[in-house]
């Protein structure tokens, strides 16, 4: 083991997986970082590993139970850098819908004897329990800007990563937005690019996995929105997804509910 | 009345339309990729052509604020139909380009530049303003004291074919920005269509080049004519307008007017405004850097004025409101920019307007100026 | 005129900020006047003295200190020749010295009883008026400085609240 | 309006957008805390020999991988030997420069932009008015008057910074004073060791005299510092075209074409950074522009 090499430790918490498969998606990108780092605690790739103190942790999935508020404090307290993966990580993912609902009522529907979950009544991100020195959103991450980072952390100097909106990426690839031409809903005015603009590059519309940009304007957007929607309370309906724990897109969803501009309401 | 000698630069012609077919070839022979207006996923995109049932035959684009509709009414047009949200200038100007890559050989660093082979394109189906554009970002690209290399390499190959507008769409005022719809100079082929028939003007040699051997007729005066009033009635039926007598100054005087706030309360700062104008020309570079730091590949990207961090300089942000932002555009586009280039950086496309989410509309925006009191 | 009284409106005469006044106004200004020699590192007064004394910088040069706990003292603003300080003596606040004031090298200060000072202005309006306007003057520049300073203009972006 | 500029660049690649000139770090100077000089000489020996500039004009500096920053030179602009950059260490690429050693090299393009109006200014009192990491780009037009000291009148540096740490070329002081350079250095706040001035750069405009008709006004800094010094350089009837500013804004390629650089019909990389007041007084004064 090369003793100059950064150590890396990979952890889950509630998520699907899929942040850590995109790390081990990377293929020939993954031969070099594994050269050019030493993956020290990465259970999803390899049952070998090594005590920490870690270089750079990354950390995927949400905070939903006890154990794992214990848990993430543990992690911070062994990663120098500790870096907050995806959306369940940053935002809190699809599994914070349940707060905006009532989880318990949740798990009477799915589970036959839910008094034997320990959970939270919430899905929290990373950042809410430890200090997150960075965040990199996602559903999933883009394997591109995991290795920018990396890359940047190696070289000692800040992540590139983007400021602007999923449309500025949407043009660099002469997609046509899919807001205007088709009328479909997308979040992608509000959202922060870095997916490449996947989505809208497929015919769909942004589901805004990537969270809010710094400078967005979601009351704007919610007009525009409101005027396409396909069914009463899509726009909400869409603020309320992977990223609806993000606090722009909780505002813009609140928003809607609490002024009546919630066309669902008006249809009732 | 066949015939191989070549029409004269500045006469106009005529061809069945479906010689257009053989011009097509011809270009294809010469070298050139054609590229032109294309139905793809239900919208208007500029992508290759290889013959005349590509083009768009049949269709008209329906353009309001925050509105495109491509819509087949069954006409025999092949060039009805006005440009969707992509402009020449991602050509021209490409939205992604790598610059050069570079390896750190012991304490040094070798440069590799791309070989690439710079495309020859032919665009067939430019717009007066498109044209206009085009010759804006000349501007910018191809001064005394600056040459873009990428630019300049693909300027001086295009060949450029024109179209006059006949049937402009909701959201165009080439008329007020006085760029259209009349193609004017700066073609090498200017093609009106008629009812059963091209009209071909010649703009350059290369163009002559290209017509020998191809059976045309002189333009007859009654069709001249016709053409002539088909773009009188485009003219008449421009979808917007707007009163430049007193750009710039309107602008640059009223850069404290409250409707800056106004127009910044319902702008989404999304860049789409601007990567859809073909006279925005903004750009980045970016580094790519390999894990090791010993290899890098720098690239030019397009940039906007919207862009949060686009201003962002030592540690702060310039225009840290989407107020300043907007403001910043529009004062460029329609105001220093005429200082900067001697002309408004707008050519009336309407894309803007088209293919802005929050229904923003210029042509809605400069009156509000001058109408509210300071 | 005595001797000393003549020095003293000698010296008074140099300072622009006095050129504008009649003799007499002068006169009256000198006799409330004393000269006084400093040397560098004397104490002219600590913060939380007793005002007496409105002064006049001829020559050297004096700074404005405020001792801050567990930091010391920090010179906030050093007065050059013909500059003002104790204003506040003269349109007192808090009826103390807001800073102590240390000469930073040898010179020559003007120092202007501020009790009299008040006096004669109560006295005759039309010097009152000159003086304040004169110290008005001083006080604005010295709110600018100050405000400048608040500004911290040499703080990076970054390290400020940023929008 | 604007001071001419230079046409044709020496270390400007015109095949390849973007693409530096090498250049070595022959040595390092460091200045204060986070402010180091970096003396550099063209990999190339005939780019070094046609390398020229004017005192206020800048380079781009590039680290691979990190990117390119706009550094003014600060050098001699006589000295044909090499080019000296005073880099703050502020952001990625700074940083990138940081950990250069002697003997590294550094990508450079340039020189770019204005240049502070030396001709023009033959004959004329010159009162320098700067901030900061604002000296840096005057002290080539420092180096040029003390090189041409009779062609010109009445010289004042005024020069502050925060602390007296944050004060650079302190140990040249001496040299241009002795050229008959006024020197006066403030700080805006400083202990009892300091025995200089404390207060802020442009309240020194009371303490000195000028014939306003042949005085110029060059500045630099901080901007909010440039508006006051530009606010006590008007009231004192120093008419607009003999105040000189050198302007800031992010800089990318240096030619006028990326747009980054804007302010109003301005580009600072090609137009400025040197501004003769009367061409920037409309945006001046413009929140957020």
């Amino acid at each position: 083991m090369d003793k100059n090499k950064p150590t890396v430790a990979v952890y889950k918490f509630s998520s699907c997986d899929g942040c850590q498969l995109s790390l081990l998606n990377m293929e020939d990108e993954l031969l070099n970082l594994a050269d050019a780092v030493d993956l020290a605690y990465f259970i999803e790739a390899s049952r070998a590993t090594k005590p920490g103190p870690y270089d750079i942790a990354l950390v995927e999935g949400s905070v939903t139970t006890p154990h794992e508020v214990e848990r993430i404090k543990e992690i911070r307290q062994e990663a120098k850098f500790l870096i907050a993966l995806g959306t369940c990580a940053t935002a809190g993912g699809v599994q914070a819908l349940r707060n905006f609902a009532d989880a318990g009522e949740y798990a009477k529907i799915v589970y036959d004897h839910p008094e034997y979950l320990n959970y939270l009544p919430t899905a929290t991100p990373i950042s809410e329990h430890v200090k997150v020195d960075l965040e990199l959103w996602g559903c999933p991450v883009n394997k591109a800007q995991v290795i920018e980072v990396v890359v940047a952390l190696l070289n000692n100097r800040k992540p590139n990563l983007p400021t602007y909106s999923v449309c500025l990426q949407c043009k660099r690839r002469g997609t046509i937005c899919v807001l205007v031409d088709k009328g479909i809903p997308c979040l992608g005015p509000a959202t922060i690019a870095g997916c490449g603009a996947l989505c809208p590059a497929s015919g769909r519309g942004c589901y805004g996995c990537f969270g809010p940009f710094r400078d967005a304007n979601v009351p704007a957007l919610t007009e525009a929105l409101q005027k396409v929607e396909r069914y009463p309370g899509e726009t909400m309906r869409l603020y309320r997804g992977i990223s609806g724990n993000a606090p722009l897109f909780v505002k813009a969803a609140d928003a809607i509910l609490s002024t009546g501009t919630d066309t669902r309401k008006e249809t009732k | 009345m066949p015939n191989d000698h070549k029409p004269e630069i500045g006469s106009t012609i005529v061809i069945q339309k479906e010689t257009f077919n053989a011009i097509l070839s011809r270009l294809k022979e010469k070298g050139y990729e054609t590229i032109g207006p294309r139905v793809k996923n239900d919208t208007l995109i500029y992508a290759p052509i290889e013959q005349m049932d590509d083009l768009p035959r049949g269709y008209i684009t329906e353009q309001d604020a925050a509105r495109f509709h491509l819509k087949h009414t069954g006409h025999s047009r092949y060039f009805d139909a006005i440009p969707g949200a992509q402009s020449w200038k991602q050509f021209l100007f490409p939205p992604r380009a790598e610059l050069f890559a570079l390896r750190k050989v012991n304490n040094l660093w070798e440069a590799s530049t791309p070989e690439t082979k710079t495309p020859s394109y032919a665009f067939i189906g430019v717009r007066a303003c498109e044209l206009a554009a085009i010759q804006i970002q000349d501007n910018i690209f191809m001064r005394s004291d600056f040459n873009d290399p990428i630019y300049r390499a693909r300027r001086e190959r295009v060949f450029i074919l024109t179209v006059d507008c006949m049937y402009p769409a909701g959201t165009c005022f080439c008329v007020s920005m006085e760029t259209g719809p009349r193609v004017k100079a700066g073609f090498d082929l200017n093609l009106t269509e008629l009812e059963d028939v091209f009209l071909l003007t010649v703009g350059s040699e290369i163009a002559r080049d290209l017509l020998k051997g191809i059976p045309f007729e002189l333009a007859s005066a009654f069709l001249l004519r016709n053409a002539d009033q088909g773009l009188e009635r485009a003219a008449s039926q421009m979808g917007r307008k707007l009163d430049i007598s007193n750009l710039p100054d309107l602008i640059l005087n009223n850069l404290d007017h409250p409707h800056w706030q106004e127009v910044g309360a319902r702008c989404l700062s999304c860049t789409n405004c601007t990567q859809v104008c073909p006279t925005c020309f903004c750009w980045d570079a970016t580094d790519e850097m390999s894990l090791d730091g010993k290899e890098t590949h720098r690239e030019r990207v397009w940039d906007s004025c919207f862009n949060p961090g686009y201003s962002y300089q030592a540690g702060g942000n310039t225009r840290p409101t989407i107020r300043s932002r907007y403001r910043q555009w529009l004062s460029h586009k329609l105001g220093t920019w005429k200082q900067q280039n001697g002309t408004l950086g707008c050519v009336g496309c309407g894309r803007c307007i088209t293919w802005c989410p929050a229904e923003i509309d210029l042509t809605k925006e400069i009156p509000m100026l001058q109408e509210e009191a300071r | 005129m005595s001797d000393v009284l003549q020095e003293t409106f000698k010296e008074l005469q140099k300072i622009p900020w006095f050129q504008e006044l009649e003799k007499k106004h002068l006169e009256k200004l000198a006799s409330v006047t004393a000269l006084r020699h400093v040397r560098a590192d004397e104490v002219l007064f600590h913060e939380g003295d007793k005002e007496d004394c409105l002064y006049i910088v001829l020559s050297g040069r004096i700074a404005l200190e405020i001792f801050i706990p567990h930091r010391g003292k920090i010179r906030i603003y050093t007065v050059e020749p013909q500059d003002v300080f104790g204003w506040s003596s003269v349109t007192p606040v808090v009826h103390q010295r807001t800073a102590g004031a240390t000469a930073v090298v040898d010179g020559l200060i003007a120092c202007i009883d501020s009790e009299k000072l008040r006096k004669i202005c109560e006295e005759d309006h039309d010097l009152g008026y000159m003086v304040m306007r004169r110290l008005a003057n001083v006080v604005a520049s010295r709110l600018l400085v100050t405000r400048l300073q608040l500004l911290d203009m040499f703080a990076h972006p970054e390290s400020q609240n940023a929008k | 309006m604007v001071t001419q500029q230079i046409a044709r660049p020496a270390a400007i690649n015109t095949e390849h957008l973007l693409e530096p000139q090498w250049a070595e770090v022959t040595s390092i100077t460091k200045e204060i805390n986070d402010v180091s000089t970096y003396w550099l000489k063209f990999t190339d020996p005939a780019i070094q020999k046609a390398y020229t500039f004017e005192p206020g004009q800048f380079n781009m500096l590039y680290m691979p991988g990190f990117g390119e920053s706009a550094i003014s030179i600060c050098s001699d602009s006589n000295d044909h030997s090499k080019i000296g950059h005073s880099v703050r260490f502020v952001g990625n690429v700074t940083n990138a420069i940081g950990r250069l050693k002697v003997g590294d090299v550094i990508g450079l393009r340039g020189p770019f932009g204005t240049y502070w109006p030396m001709k023009e200014l033959e004959g004329k009192d010159v009162f320098i008015s700067c901030g900061g990491i604002g000296l840096p780009p005057l002290r080539p037009a420092i180096y040029h008057i003390l090189h041409n000291r009779e062609k010109y009148g009445k010289v004042t540096l005024l020069y502050g910074a925060r602390t007296p740490a944050d004060l650079m070329y302190t140990n040249e002081f001496d040299d241009w004073r002795k050229a008959n350079i006024d020197v006066q250095v403030t700080v805006d706040r400083g202990d009892s060791s300091w025995t200089g001035r404390v207060g802020v750069v442009p309240m020194w405009f009371y303490q000195f005299r000028f014939d306003s008709r042949k005085t110029a006004v060059l500045t630099c800094g901080p901007e909010i510092m440039i508006h006051f010094v530009i606010y006590e350089a008007l009231a004192r009837r120093i008419p607009l075209e003999s105040i000189f500013v050198s302007m800031e804004r992010n800089m990318k390629c240096g030619q006028g074409s990326c747009g980054h650089c804007q302010l109003g019909p301005y580009f600072i990389c090609k137009d400025g950074p040197v501004f003769r007041f009367d061409a920037i007084q409309p945006f001046f004064n413009v929140e957020e522009f």
